[in-house]
C-alpha cells in the first residue's frame, strides 16, 4: 500500500483508453467514477431494502400531501472540494442551468419541473407538473454542481471538467494517465469519519477477459463484469478472499408487437392465448442455464416482476395465472391445438385458426451474444412445437428504431430495475410514449391499467397504493403483454484480502455494484475498512 | 513497270518531345508494285519498323500520305480503308510470337479463311487450309492439330505466311522475317516469299539488316539511315556502286567470309564510323541520280 | 523527380477521393448516421436531449454541398472531430495515442518479417531444389496461407493461457507509468511479443515467396552469371548482385501489401487486445463512433499512401534507372 | 608445339531432367593455342553456350558435367579446383563475354564498382587504384574516362559491349570466351567491335573462344574454327579450310545456305 | 492441367481441397447431428459422442466443423470468382485498349489498391449489419479486384506486344474477340492463381469479418465458430476443441489453396520449378556421375 494511504483498486468501466472527463452530466463521456464517488446524491435509495433512504447530502425530504412538490433539506456545513461552501444556490443553480442546457439532463427531468425554488439557504422545493409520488427518486438522480465553477462554463455539454470540483468523497485525481487513474480523497467531505479508504485506483481493462485476468491475479479489489464459469475461473484462484455475488437486474422478456405489420402475425400476437402458450414453451431454465451461464434469475411471474419486486408481489397471480409462466412444452403445444393454431396448409408450420400463415421473424441486435444464444434456444423448443420462426440480428440501432416504432415482429428487450414496479409498468405500457421509447415495443395498451398507475403515484397511503399494485399485477398477469424469461444478474466481484466491509448474499445490505448504474456504490464504499497491514 | 500498288509519299514520322525530337521517318517515300520486292535495309533504329508501321497505319503520318492503287488514303472512307487493309499482311520477325500459343494451327489458318471468305462452307475451308499448307510446303494432315510450340522456328514462319495468305492480299510487309532463324532454314523462307511473290504476284516489302538476303530475295533496295531513306534504287547498282558513304559503311560491315579481317583492316569507312554516322544523321534532302534506278542522298561535304 | 511527382500528385488524389468515399459511405447507408449513432450510444435521451447533443456534435442541417466542403475543410486542417465514445477527445489525438502502438507494432513486424522473409528467400533460391529450399518454401507457404486470426489465437492459446509465458493482452503493464525506464519498456516489449510474433509470422512467408522468385528469375540474368564468372565469392554474389536487385520488385510488393499488413495488424491487435489502430476502429464499429471509424479510416489510408510513397522513394534510392526517368 | 591454353577433352554435359537426361554436349574435344582466335559455330541449341560455361564452370542445376571430362586450362584441371580455387581462377585465366553483353551489366552499380568488384575480389586493392586502372582499361577500348560513374542504362548497347570487354581485360586473363556478343547489335558496331578485339588479342596476346553462328563473321575473323551439330563437334579445322574444302556434309549444307553479298546469285534449296 | 496433377505441390493442395470439398458435399453423412441443435451439455470435452466436443451452447463442434466447409467454401469460390471475374475483365480491357480507358480503369485500380481494405470491408459489413456469408461474397468481390487488375492488366500489356495480337488485328478480328481468344487464353494462369489468390483472400477475410461479430450469427461456418468461441471465452474456461477446432480448419483449407496456387506458379513460370530433376540430379551429383 501507497505511503499516501490505502488504495482500492476498482473496474466500473471498460476501455481501450482512459480519457479525462469528468463532466458529470456526460452520460456516455464521463469516467464511471464521477456520479456518486465526485459528486454525492441528496439521497441514495436502497432498492434492496425497500427503497429505504439512505441521506446524503440532504438530510431529510418532505412529500407534500397533494404530490405536487417535494422539498429537499441539506445538511449544515456542506463544503465542496475546495472549500466554498454547498447550499441550496448550488442545487437551485444545477437545475436552472439543466433547464438552460438541456442536452444536460440526461434523466430528463426538467419536463416534470414546474420550479424549483429556494426556501432558505439549505432548504429547496421543487414544484411539479403533476402529483407525482415517486419523484424523490427521479430528483436524485441528477448530480448537483458547484455555481461558483458551472457558471462561467461556456459550453458545459462539451467541458470535459478535467479538474473536478465535488461533494463526494473521492473528489482529487493525484495521476491520469490513459492506462490509469487514481482519484483520492475530498478534503472537505462532510461524512469523512465514515470514509476508511483513501484513494480509489482505475487502472484501463478492455474487456471480459482481462477484467478476469486481473482478478485472478488479485491485483483487483472491486469490479464489476460478466465472467465465464466464474468459480472456477475466479473463485477457485483464491477461495478465501476470491468472491462474488450477482444479485437480479434488469428484466430480459420476449416481447411481440400488438401493431406489427404482417397482419397474419399481429392476428396471434394480439391473441392472449397465443401468447400464454407462447410462453409455456420458453425453457427459462435452459436459457439462463446456457446462455446465462447459470447467473441469471428465471423469472417467470406472469406479472413480470419476479423476484426482484417479490415485496411487491401479489399471490392471487401465482394463483391464477402461474401456469403460464412455466416452461411445459406439452402444454403449450396442446394450447396452441386448442386456441386453433394448427398446420392447416401442410407447410410443416402452424397456421392461424383462419389458415393464414404465422412466420415470426424473432429480431436480436447484433453482437449481443447471450441474447442471440438465448434466442437459439427459444427457437428450438418454439420450432419443435411447429411454429415457423428465424432469427435475424440487424444492428442495435435499426433493432432499437423497430422497437420504438412497433415495425418488429419478436423480440427480446430488457428494462432496467428499478426502485418500484411501478416503474417498469409504466415504462412498458404508457401509451403516450408509444413510439418515443423501445420500452413500450409491445404497444400494448389497456385503460383500466392506465388508470390503476396513474392512481398509484397520486397516493401517499400504502394500503391504497399496493391494493393498486396487485390490481395492475392481475392485469398484466392475465393478458400477458409481454413474456418474461429472467432477471439479469448485476455482476459483482471482490476480493477481501485488501478490504473487508463487503456486502454479500448474507448481508445484502444494498447493491453493492460497483457500475456507474447504481448509487448504493458509494454506500458500499463507505462500509469498506482496510485490511491492517501485517 | 507496272502501276505501284501501294506507295508512301513524303511521309514523315516524329516521337519524343519538341525539344528533343526522334525523326523515325523522314520524308521518305517509295512505291511498291505487284510482283516485285523492295528489301529495306538499315542498322537497328534507323526507322524500318517505323516505315512498315505506317504502312500498317498503326502509326498515322506526321507528314505526307499514303497512296493505294494510286488514291491517297483518307481517314473517313472506311470502304477503301477495309479494301486497304485486306490487301495487306504482315509477316512478324519473330516466329515464336506470332503465333498464339494456346490456338491450333488449324485454327491459326481458319480465322482469317472465315473473317475474309465469309462465303465458305466448312469443306471449303478445310480444303482452302490444306491448300494454303501445302502451298507453304507443309504437311497439312501432320500439322493441322498441332499447336505452334510442337513446331520448329522455320515450320512457324511458314504457318505465319500460310496465315498472311490466307486473306488474299497484294501486299505482303515481312519485317526481318528471318533474322532469328537457323541460317539452314532461312534459306527456305526467303526462297518460299519469293515463290509467292512470283506466282501471287505479290508487292513484298522486305525488311532486313541482313543485306546478304536482301540481295538474294530482293528487286529493289532501300538504305535506311536516321529515318531517311538515303540511297535507293535496283539491287544490284546499289550494292555493286554504293554512292552514299553509310551504304558504303554498312557494306563493308557485312561478314564477308571471303575477306579476312588482316585483309581489309580498317577500310576507309570504317576508320570514320563516327564522322559518317554524325553526318548521314542530318536531313539530306537533295537527290542525286546515279544512274537508272539509282539514287542517293548526297552527303554535305 | 517527375515520376515522383507523378506518384505525389496521384496519392492527393486518391487522399480526396478517399476523403469523400469517407463522407459519403455513412450518408449512403440505409438508416440517418445521427439517429444510429446516438441510438447505439444506448442512451435512454428524450428527442430535446438528442437535438440538442446533435448540435454540440456539429451536425449541421446544412445542404449536402455545404457539409461536404465543411468536412474537406476540416479534414485538411486536421481536425477529424471529437469521439463520442471518448467524448470530448479530439478523434486525431485518440489516434494519435493507437497509431504509435500500430505503427511500433506494424513498423518493427515489418521490418523483421520483410528482412527474415527476404533472407530467406534469397537463401532458398540460392539453394534451389535442395533440402533448405523445400523447407523454407513450404514454410513460407504453410505461414502465407493461415489467416492472421487463426495464428493469433492459436499463439494465445499456447503462449498466453496453456504455458502463460506470456500477457493475454495490452501493450503495456498499466499499473506501471509509462517513461523511457527500463522498467517500461521491458514491459512493453513483454507485452508486444505475442503480436508481434503473430504478425511475424504471417507475413514472412509472404515476403519469402516473393524474394524466392524474383531471385530465382534474376539468377538466370546475364550480369549474375558474369558476377560469378568474374569470381566474386557466393556470398557476394548473392547479397550485393542478386539480392539487392531482386528487392526491387519485393520492395513494390511491399507498397501493396501495406494494406494485408495493416488489415493482418488489425485482427491481431484485437485479439491480443493491443491498443493500436486496428482495435480502435474495433472499438469504434461497435460502438458506432462515427467520427472515430472516419478518421480512422482516413489515417489508415493517408498511412497507406505515405508507406507507398516512401516505397517509391525507397524505390528510387534503390534503382538508379528511376533517377533520371 | 605450345601447351594448349584451353585443351577440352571429352567433354560431356547433361541437363539432368526428371526422367531422362538431355545430352547436350557429346564427347567433345579441341585445344586452343595461345593467342589463338578459335571459333565454334553451330545452329541454336546445339550446345554452343554450354560448352562456354563449363569452361568457367558457371552452370547451375540441372547442368551436370560427366566424370571423365576433362577441361585443362593452362595445364590444370579446371574440374578439379576447390571453390577457392575456381574463384581465384575465374577471370583471371579466363574471362568471358556473354550473349547479351547489353545485359550483363549489373544495372543498378556504376561502371566503377563494377570494374572496383572485380579487381578487389582477386587481390586488395585500394578504390583509387582501381579507378585508375580501369581507367586505363577503358581507354583501350575508346571509352572516356568519365563513364566511369555512369550506370549502364546511361550508355548505348555498343558502348556497353566495350565496357564489358574492358572488364574481361582487367586482370588479363589468357582466354577470353566471346558467347556471341555481337547479335544484338548492327552489323556496323560489331564489326567495329570485333576489329577492337581482334587489336587487342594480338597487343596483349590472349586467346579467343568466340562462339556464334553468323558463319561468314566466323571466317573472317578466326584462325580455327569448330562446327557444332547437336551436341557433338563435327568438323574442326582452319577457318580456310573449312570455308573452302569442309568435309562433313553438315558444314557443306551450311555454307550452301548463305546468301552472298558479291558474285552470283543462285538459288539454293535448303530444308526447312 | 496434366502438369497441374504432376506437381507434388498441387496434387497435395487438390487432395486437401477434394477432402475439405467431400466433407462439405457429404456433411449430412458424416454426422447424426445438426449443426445448428443443442446435443449436449456446454463445452464438453472431445469424447466418443462428440468427436470435437461441444461448443458453449451444446453444439456439437464436429457437425458445425463439417457443415462450415459450406459456407467457407462456398464464400471462398463465390467471392473468388467475382473478384477474377472482375479483375480479369477490367485487366483486360485497361491492358488491351488502352488510351483513356486505361488511365480511367488504372486510376481506379491504384485508388483502391490504396485504401486498406480490411477495414474497408469492416466498416462496409458493419454499416451493412448482420452480413451473410453472401453478403460478405458480394462485397468482398466488389471491393477487391484490384490487384488482380493490376497483373492481369501489365500480362496484358506484355501480350498486346506480341506479334500474334498484331496479325490477328491485321486479320480483322473484332477487338472483343481479340481479347477473349487471343489475349484471354494467355492470361489462364494468371488468372488462375489470381482465382487462387482471391479465395484464399475471401476464405480468410469471410472468417475474420464473422470473427470480429460482423457476420450473421444463424450462419454455420467456421468464422462464426471462431467468434462464438471467443465470445464464450473458450479460452479461459479451458474449452479449447471450441476454438481451435475451426481454426485448424481454415489453417488446413488454407493450406490446401496455397499449395495450389504456388504450383501454378510453377508451372506457369518454369524457371520456379523445381520438381524430380533436381532431387535427380542432387543423387547423380552424390554417386560421383557428374560435377557442375
Ligand atoms: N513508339 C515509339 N515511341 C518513341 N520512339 C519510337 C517509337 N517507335 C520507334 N521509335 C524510335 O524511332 C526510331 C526508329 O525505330 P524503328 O523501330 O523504326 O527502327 P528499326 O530500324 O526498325 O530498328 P530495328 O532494326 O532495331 O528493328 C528509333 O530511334 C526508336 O527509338
Ligand atoms: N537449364 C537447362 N535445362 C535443360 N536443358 C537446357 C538447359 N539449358 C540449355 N538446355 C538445352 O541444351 C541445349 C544446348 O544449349 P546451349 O545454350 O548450349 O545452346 P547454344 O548452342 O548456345 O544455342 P544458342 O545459339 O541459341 O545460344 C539446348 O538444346 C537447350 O535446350
Ligand atoms: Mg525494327
Ligand atoms: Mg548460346
Amino acid at each position: 500500500q501507497d505511503a499516501s494511504g490505502n488504495v482500492l483498486t476498482l473496474v466500473s468501466e471498460q476501455t481501450t483508453t482512459f480519457v479525462r472527463n469528468f463532466n458529470p452530466f456526460g452520460q456516455t463521456s464521463a469516467r464511471y467514477t464521477t456520479l456518486d464517488f465526485m459528486y454525492e446524491p441528496l439521497v441514495v435509495f436502497n432498492r434492496l431494502k425497500a427503497n429505504e433512504p439512505n441521506f446524503r447530502l440532504a438530510e431529510s425530504y418532505e412529500l407534500a400531501d397533494d404530490l405536487k412538490s417535494i422539498t429537499f433539506v441539506l445538511r449544515e456545513g456542506l463544503m465542496w472540494s475546495d472549500g466554498e461552501s454547498l447550499d441550496a444556490d448550488d442545487v437551485i443553480f444545477t437545475y436552472d442551468y439543466i433547464t438552460k442546457f438541456p442536452a444536460l439532463d440526461f434523466i430528463s427531468v426538467s419536463a416534470l419541473l414546474e420550479s424549483v425554488e429556494k426556501v432558505d439557504d439549505r432548504t429547496v422545493t421543487f414544484h411539479l407538473k403533476e402529483p407525482n409520488s415517486l419523484i424523490a427518486n427521479t430528483i436524485v438522480g441528477m448530480p448537483i454542481v458547484p455555481e461558483h465553477v458551472w457558471a462561467d462554463v461556456a459550453d458545459p455539454v462539451t467541458f470535459a471538467n478535467e479538474n473536478p470540483v465535488g461533494s463526494g468523497p473521492m473528489t482529487e485525481i493525484t495521476r491520469f494517465t490513459p492506462q490509469v487513474y487514481e482519484q483520492c480523497r475530498n478534503p472537505h467531505y462532510w461524512d469523512a469519519e465514515n470514509l476508511k479508504v483513501d484513494c480509489l485506483r482505475m487502472p484501463q481493462l478492455a474487456d471480459n477477459p482481462q477484467v478476469l485476468s486481473a482478478l485472478a491475479e488479485g491485483t483487483l479489489d472491486w469490479a464489476t463484469s460478466f465472467i465465464p464459469d466464474i468459480d472456477n475461473t475466479f473463485v477457485a484462484k483464491d477461495p478465501e478472499h476470491h468472491h462474488y455475488w450477482f444479485t437480479p437486474s434488469s428484466l430480459v422478456s420476449l416481447q411481440m408487437s400488438m401493431t406489427t405489420p404482417d397482419e397474419n402475425n399481429r392476428k396471434a400476437f394480439t391473441d392472449v392465448n397465443f401468447r400464454r402458450a407462447l410462453s409455456q414453451l420458453i425453457d427459462r431454465q435452459t436459457i439462463v442455464d446456457i446462455a446465462g451461464y447459470g447467473y441469471p434469475l428465471v423469472n417467470d411471474d406472469p406479472a413480470a416482476l419476479g423476484e426482484l419486486y417479490a415485496s411487491f408481489a401479489n399471490p392471487e397471480v401465482d394463483a391464477q395465472f402461474g401456469q403460464y409462466g412455466q416452461f411445459d412444452l406439452e402444454a403449450g403445444i396442446a394450447a396452441l391445438d386448442a386456441a386453433g393454431y394448427v398446420d392447416a396448409d401442410g407447410d410443416g408450420f402452424r397456421d392461424n385458426p383462419d389458415g393464414t400463415p404465422i412466420t415470426i421473424d424473432f429480431m436480436v441486435p447484433n453482437g449481443w451474444t447471450d441474447w442471440i444464444d438465448a434466442v437459439q434456444i427459444s427457437i428450438e423448443s418454439l420450432s419443435e412445437a411447429g411454429l415457423n420462426v428465424k432469427m435475424s440480428t440487424p444492428e442495435a440501432a435499426v433493432w432499437t428504431q423497430n422497437l420504438i416504432d412497433g415495425t418488429y415482429s419478436m423480440t427480446l428487450n430488457a428494462l432496467a430495475s428499478a426502485a418500484n414496479p411501478y416503474f417498469p409498468y409504466i415504462r412498458s405500457f404508457n401509451p403516450n410514449d408509444f413510439g418515443k421509447s423501445r420500452f413500450t415495443a409491445p404497444h400494448w395498451e389497456n385503460a383500466e391499467l392506465s388508470d390503476l398507475l396513474a392512481q398509484y403515484t397520486q397516493t401517499k397511503d400504502a394500503d391504497e397504493a399496493k391494493a393498486l399494485m396487485d390490481q395492475a399485477q392481475l392485469i398484466v398477469a392475465e393478458n400477458l403483454p409481454i413474456v418474461p424469461i429472467y432477471n439479469s444478474p448485476a455482476f459483482y466481484q471482490y476480493n477481501t484480502s485488501r478490504f473487508t466491509g463487503w456486502a454479500d448474499a448474507e448481508n445484502p445490505k444494498y447493491s453493492p455494484v460497483v457500475s456507474n448504474a447504481n448509487p448504493a456504490r458509494l454506500l458500499q464504499l463507505l462500509d469498506l475498512d482496510p485490511v491492517a497491514a501485517e | 513497270m507496272s502501276d505501284p500498288i501501294l506507295a508512301l509519299d513524303n511521309v514523315s514520322k516524329v516521337f519524343g518531345r519538341a525539344d528533343k525530337p526522334v525523326y523515325a521517318a523522314r520524308a521518305v517515300s517509295f512505291a511498291l508494285y505487284p510482283g516485285r520486292t523492295l528489301a529495306l535495309v538499315g542498322e537497328s533504329g534507323s526507322g524500318k519498323t517505323t516505315a512498315a508501321r505506317l504502312i500498317m497505319r498503326e502509326y498515322t503520318p506526321d507528314e505526307g500520305r499514303l497512296m493505294f492503287r494510286g488514291a491517297p488514303l483518307g481517314k473517313a472512307d472506311s470502304k477503301a480503308l477495309r479494301d486497304y487493309r485486306s490487301s495487306l499482311q504482315m509477316v512478324f520477325q519473330d516466329p515464336f510470337s506470332s503465333l498464339n500459343p494456346t490456338h491450333t494451327i488449324r485454327y491459326h489458318l481458319e480465322r482469317p479463311l472465315k473473317l475474309h471468305q465469309r462465303g465458305l462452307t466448312a469443306a471449303q475451308r478445310q480444303a482452302a487450309i490444306v491448300e494454303l499448307l501445302e502451298r507453304v510446303k507443309l504437311d497439312p494432315k501432320l500439322i493441322m492439330p498441332k499447336f505452334p510450340h510442337e513446331l520448329s522456328g522455320g515450320q512457324r514462319q511458314r504457318i505465319s505466311i500460310a496465315r498472311a495468305l490466307a486473306v488474299n492480299p497484294q501486299v505482303i510487309v515481312a519485317d526481318e522475317p528471318t533474322s532469328m532463324l537457323d541460317v539452314s532454314v532461312r534459306q527456305g523462307i526467303l526462297n518460299l516469299l519469293n515463290d509467292m511473290k512470283a506466282e501471287l504476284k505479290l508487292a513484298l516489302l522486305y525488311i532486313t539488316h541482313d543485306i546478304a538476303t536482301a540481295r538474294y530475295v530482293a528487286d529493289d533496295i532501300m538504305v535506311m539511315y536516321a529515318g531517311q531513306i538515303v540511297e535507293w534504287g535496283a539491287v544490284d547498282k546499289v550494292l555493286d556502286d554504293p554512292r552514299h558513304p553509310y551504304t558504303r559503311l554498312l557494306l563493308s560491315a557485312v561478314p564477308d567470309p571471303d575477306r579476312r579481317f588482316d585483309d581489309i583492316r580498317f577500310a576507309d569507312e570504317l576508320g570514320r564510323i563516327e564522322e559518317i554516322r554524325q553526318q548521314a544523321a542530318l536531313a539530306q534532302p537533295e537527290v542525286s541520280q546515279v544512274g537508272e534506278n539509282h539514287f542517293f542522298r548526297p552527303m554535305p561535304a | 523527380m517527375a515520376f515522383l511527382l507523378r506518384r505525389l500528385a496521384f496519392y492527393l488524389a486518391a487522399f480526396l477521393v478517399a476523403a469523400t468515399i469517407n463522407f459519403f459511405l455513412p450518408r449512403l447507408m440505409p438508416g440517418d448516421p445521427i439517429q444510429i449513432m446516438f441510438a447505439s450510444a444506448g442512451s435512454e435521451l428524450s428527442l430535446e436531449n438528442l437535438n440538442a447533443l446533435k448540435l454540440t456534435f456539429g451536425f449541421i442541417d446544412a445542404p449536402l454541398h455545404e457539409q461536404y466542403f465543411a468536412y474537406l475543410k476540416s479534414v485538411f486542417t486536421g481536425d477529424l472531430g471529437r469521439s463520442i465514445k471518448y467524448f470530448p477527445l479530439p478523434v486525431t489525438e485518440l489516434l494519435g495515442r493507437a497509431l504509435i502502438w500500430t505503427v511500433g507494432l506494424m513498423g518493427i513486424a515489418t521490418v523483421i518479417s520483410f528482412t527474415l522473409g527476404s533472407f530467406l528467400g534469397i537463401f532458398a533460391a540460392w539453394r534451389r531444389g535442395r533440402a533448405v529450399d523445400s523447407v523454407i518454401s513450404l514454410g513460407a507457404i504453410f505461414s502465407s496461407s493461415v489467416p492472421a486470426v487463426v495464428v493469433s489465437l492459436i499463439m494465445l492459446f499456447i503462449f498466453g493461457y496453456t504455458l502463460r509465458w506470456f500477457p493475454n493482452g495490452y501493450a503495456a503493464n498499466p499499473l506501471i507509468d509509462p517513461a523511457w525506464n527500463w522498467q517500461y519498456i521491458s514491459s512493453v516489449l513483454y507485452h508486444g511479443t505475442l503480436p508481434m510474433l503473430t504478425l511475424v509470422f504471417v507475413l514472412t512467408g509472404g515476403f519469402a515467396v516473393t524474394m524466392r522468385n524474383n531471385m530465382i528469375n534474376l539468377l538466370g540474368e546475364d550480369y549474375i552469371v558474369m558476377a560469378r564468372a568474374k569470381g566474386l565469392s557466393d556470398n557476394n554474389v548473392m547479397l550485393w548482385y542478386a539480392a539487392r536487385n531482386a528487392l526491387l520488385p519485393t520492395v513494390s510488393s511491399l507498397a501493396i501489401a501495406i494494406g494485408t499488413i495493416l488489415g493482418g495488424s488489425l485482427v491481431t491487435e484485437v485479439v491480443f487486445n493491443y491498443p493500436g489502430l486496428g482495435n480502435t476502429l474495433y472499438q469504434a464499429i461497435i460502438a458506432r463512433d462515427y467520427p472515430v471509424i472516419q478518421g480512422q479510416l482516413l489515417i489508415m489510408t493517408a498511412a497507406m499512401l505515405v508507406s507507398n510513397f516512401v516505397v517509391d522513394l525507397s524505390y528510387v534510392l534503390l534503382d538508379p534507372r528511376l533517377k533520371k526517368a | 608445339m605450345t601447351t594448349p591454353v584451353l585443351s577440352v577433352r571429352n567433354l560431356n554435359i547433361d541437363y539432368v531432367g526428371s526422367e531422362a537426361d538431355f545430352h547436350a554436349v557429346k564427347n567433345v574435344s579441341f585445344d586452343i593455342a595461345p593467342g589463338e582466335f578459335f571459333g565454334l559455330a553451330g545452329e541454336s541449341g546445339c550446345g554452343k553456350s554450354t560448352i562456354a560455361f563449363a569452361v568457367s564452370r558457371l552452370h547451375r542445376p540441372p547442368a551436370l558435367i560427366r566424370t571423365g571430362s576433362e577441361i585443362l586450362v593452362g595445364g590444370r584441371n579446371v574440374l578439379d579446383l576447390s571453390d577457392e580455387e575456381l574463384r581465384k581462377f575465374r577471370w583471371r585465366e579466363v574471362a568471358m563475354v556473354f550473349q547479351s553483353a547489353m545485359n550483363s551489366l549489373n544495372p543498378v552499380l556504376t561502371i566503377e564498382t563494377q570494374f572496383y568488384d572485380v579487381l578487389r575480389a582477386h587481390g586488395p586493392i585500394s578504390r583509387a587504384d582501381a579507378r585508375a586502372r580501369a581507367t586505363e582499361l577503358l581507354k583501350l577500348v575508346d571509352i572516356a574516362p568519365e563513364r566511369l560513374d555512369s550506370y549502364p542504362h546511361q550508355c548505348s548497347g555498343g558502348m556497353r559491349q566495350r565496357i564489358v570487354i574492358a572488364i574481361c581485360l582487367a586482370l588479363n586473363p589468357k582466354l577470353l570466351i566471346m558467347d556471341e556478343p555481337t547479335t544484338a547489335l548492327d552489323v556496323v558496331v560489331q564489326r567495329e567491335i570485333l576489329q577492337r578485339i581482334d587489336v587487342l588479342r594480338k597487343k596483349l596476346g590472349f586467346a579467343v573462344l568466340f562462339i556464334t553462328h553468323d558463319l561468314g563473321l566466323m571466317v573472317q575473323v578466326s584462325d580455327r574454327i569448330g562446327i557444332m551439330l547437336e551436341g557433338e563437334l563435327v568438323e574442326v579445322n582452319d577457318a580456310q579450310t573449312i570455308y573452302r574444302r569442309p568435309q562433313h556434309a553438315y558444314t557443306k549444307k551450311l555454307w550452301a545456305s548463305m546468301p552472298k553479298l558479291r558474285g552470283e546469285q543462285t538459288r539454293v534449296e535448303a530444308s526447312s | 492441367m496434366s502438369q497441374l496433377l504432376q506437381n507434388k505441390k498441387a496434387m497435395t493442395g487438390l487432395v486437401i481441397l477434394t477432402i475439405i470439398l467431400l466433407v462439405a458435399i457429404f456433411a449430412p453423412l458424416l454426422t447424426e447431428y445438426s449443426p445448428v441443435k443443442r446435443v449436449g451439455r456446454p463445452h464438453q470435452p472431445p469424447s466418443w459422442d462428440h468427436w470435437l466436443g461441444t461448443t458453449r451452447l451444446g453444439h456439437d463442434v464436429f457437425a458445425r466443423l463439417v457443415y462450415g466447409a459450406r459456407v467457407s467454401l462456398a464464400v471462398g469460390f463465390g467471392a473468388g470468382l467475382m473478384i477474377t471475374i472482375i479483375g480479369t475483365v477490367l485487366g483486360i480491357i485497361a491492358g488491351y485498349k488502352g488510351g483513356v480507358v486505361d488511365e480511367v480503369i488504372n486510376f481506379f485500380t491504384n485508388m483502391v489498391l490504396v485504401v486498406p481494405n480490411l477495414p474497408l470491408l469492416l466498416v462496409l459489413a458493419a454499416f451493412i449489419g448482420q452480413a451473410s456469408p453472401l453478403v460478405i461474397a458480394i462485397i468482398l468481390g466488389l471491393t477487391s479486384w484490384a490487384w488482380g487488375v493490376r497483373v492481369t492488366r501489365s500480362e496484358t500489356l506484355s501480350i498486346r506486344q506480341r506479334d500474334f495480337v498484331k496479325s490477328a488485328e491485321m486479320l480483322g478480328e473484332p477487338s472483343w474477340r481479340i481479347m477473349l481468344f487471343e489475349i484471354f487464353p494467355n492470361l489462364i494462369s494468371i488468372v488462375g492463381i489470381n482465382f487462387i489468390g482471391s479465395v484464399i483472400f475471401a476464405v480468410i477475410t469471410e472468417a475474420t469479418l464473422e470473427f470480429l461479430g460482423l457476420g450473421d450469427p444463424n450462419t454455420v461456418s467456421w468464422g462464426i465458430m471462431l467468434y462464438n468461441a471467443q465470445n464464450a471465452a473458450a479460452l479461459s474456461v479451458g474449452a479449447w476443441w471450441d476454438l481451435l477446432s475451426p481454426c485448424f480448419a481454415l489453417a488446413f483449407l488454407g493450406l490446401g489453396l496455397a499449395l495450389i496456387n504456388f504450383a501454378i506458379d510453377e508451372i506457369a513460370n518454369p524457371r520456379l520449378r523445381t520438381g524430380g530433376m533436381l532431387n535427380r540430379w542432387t543423387r547423380m551429383v552424390r554417386i560421383g556421375e557428374g560435377k557442375l
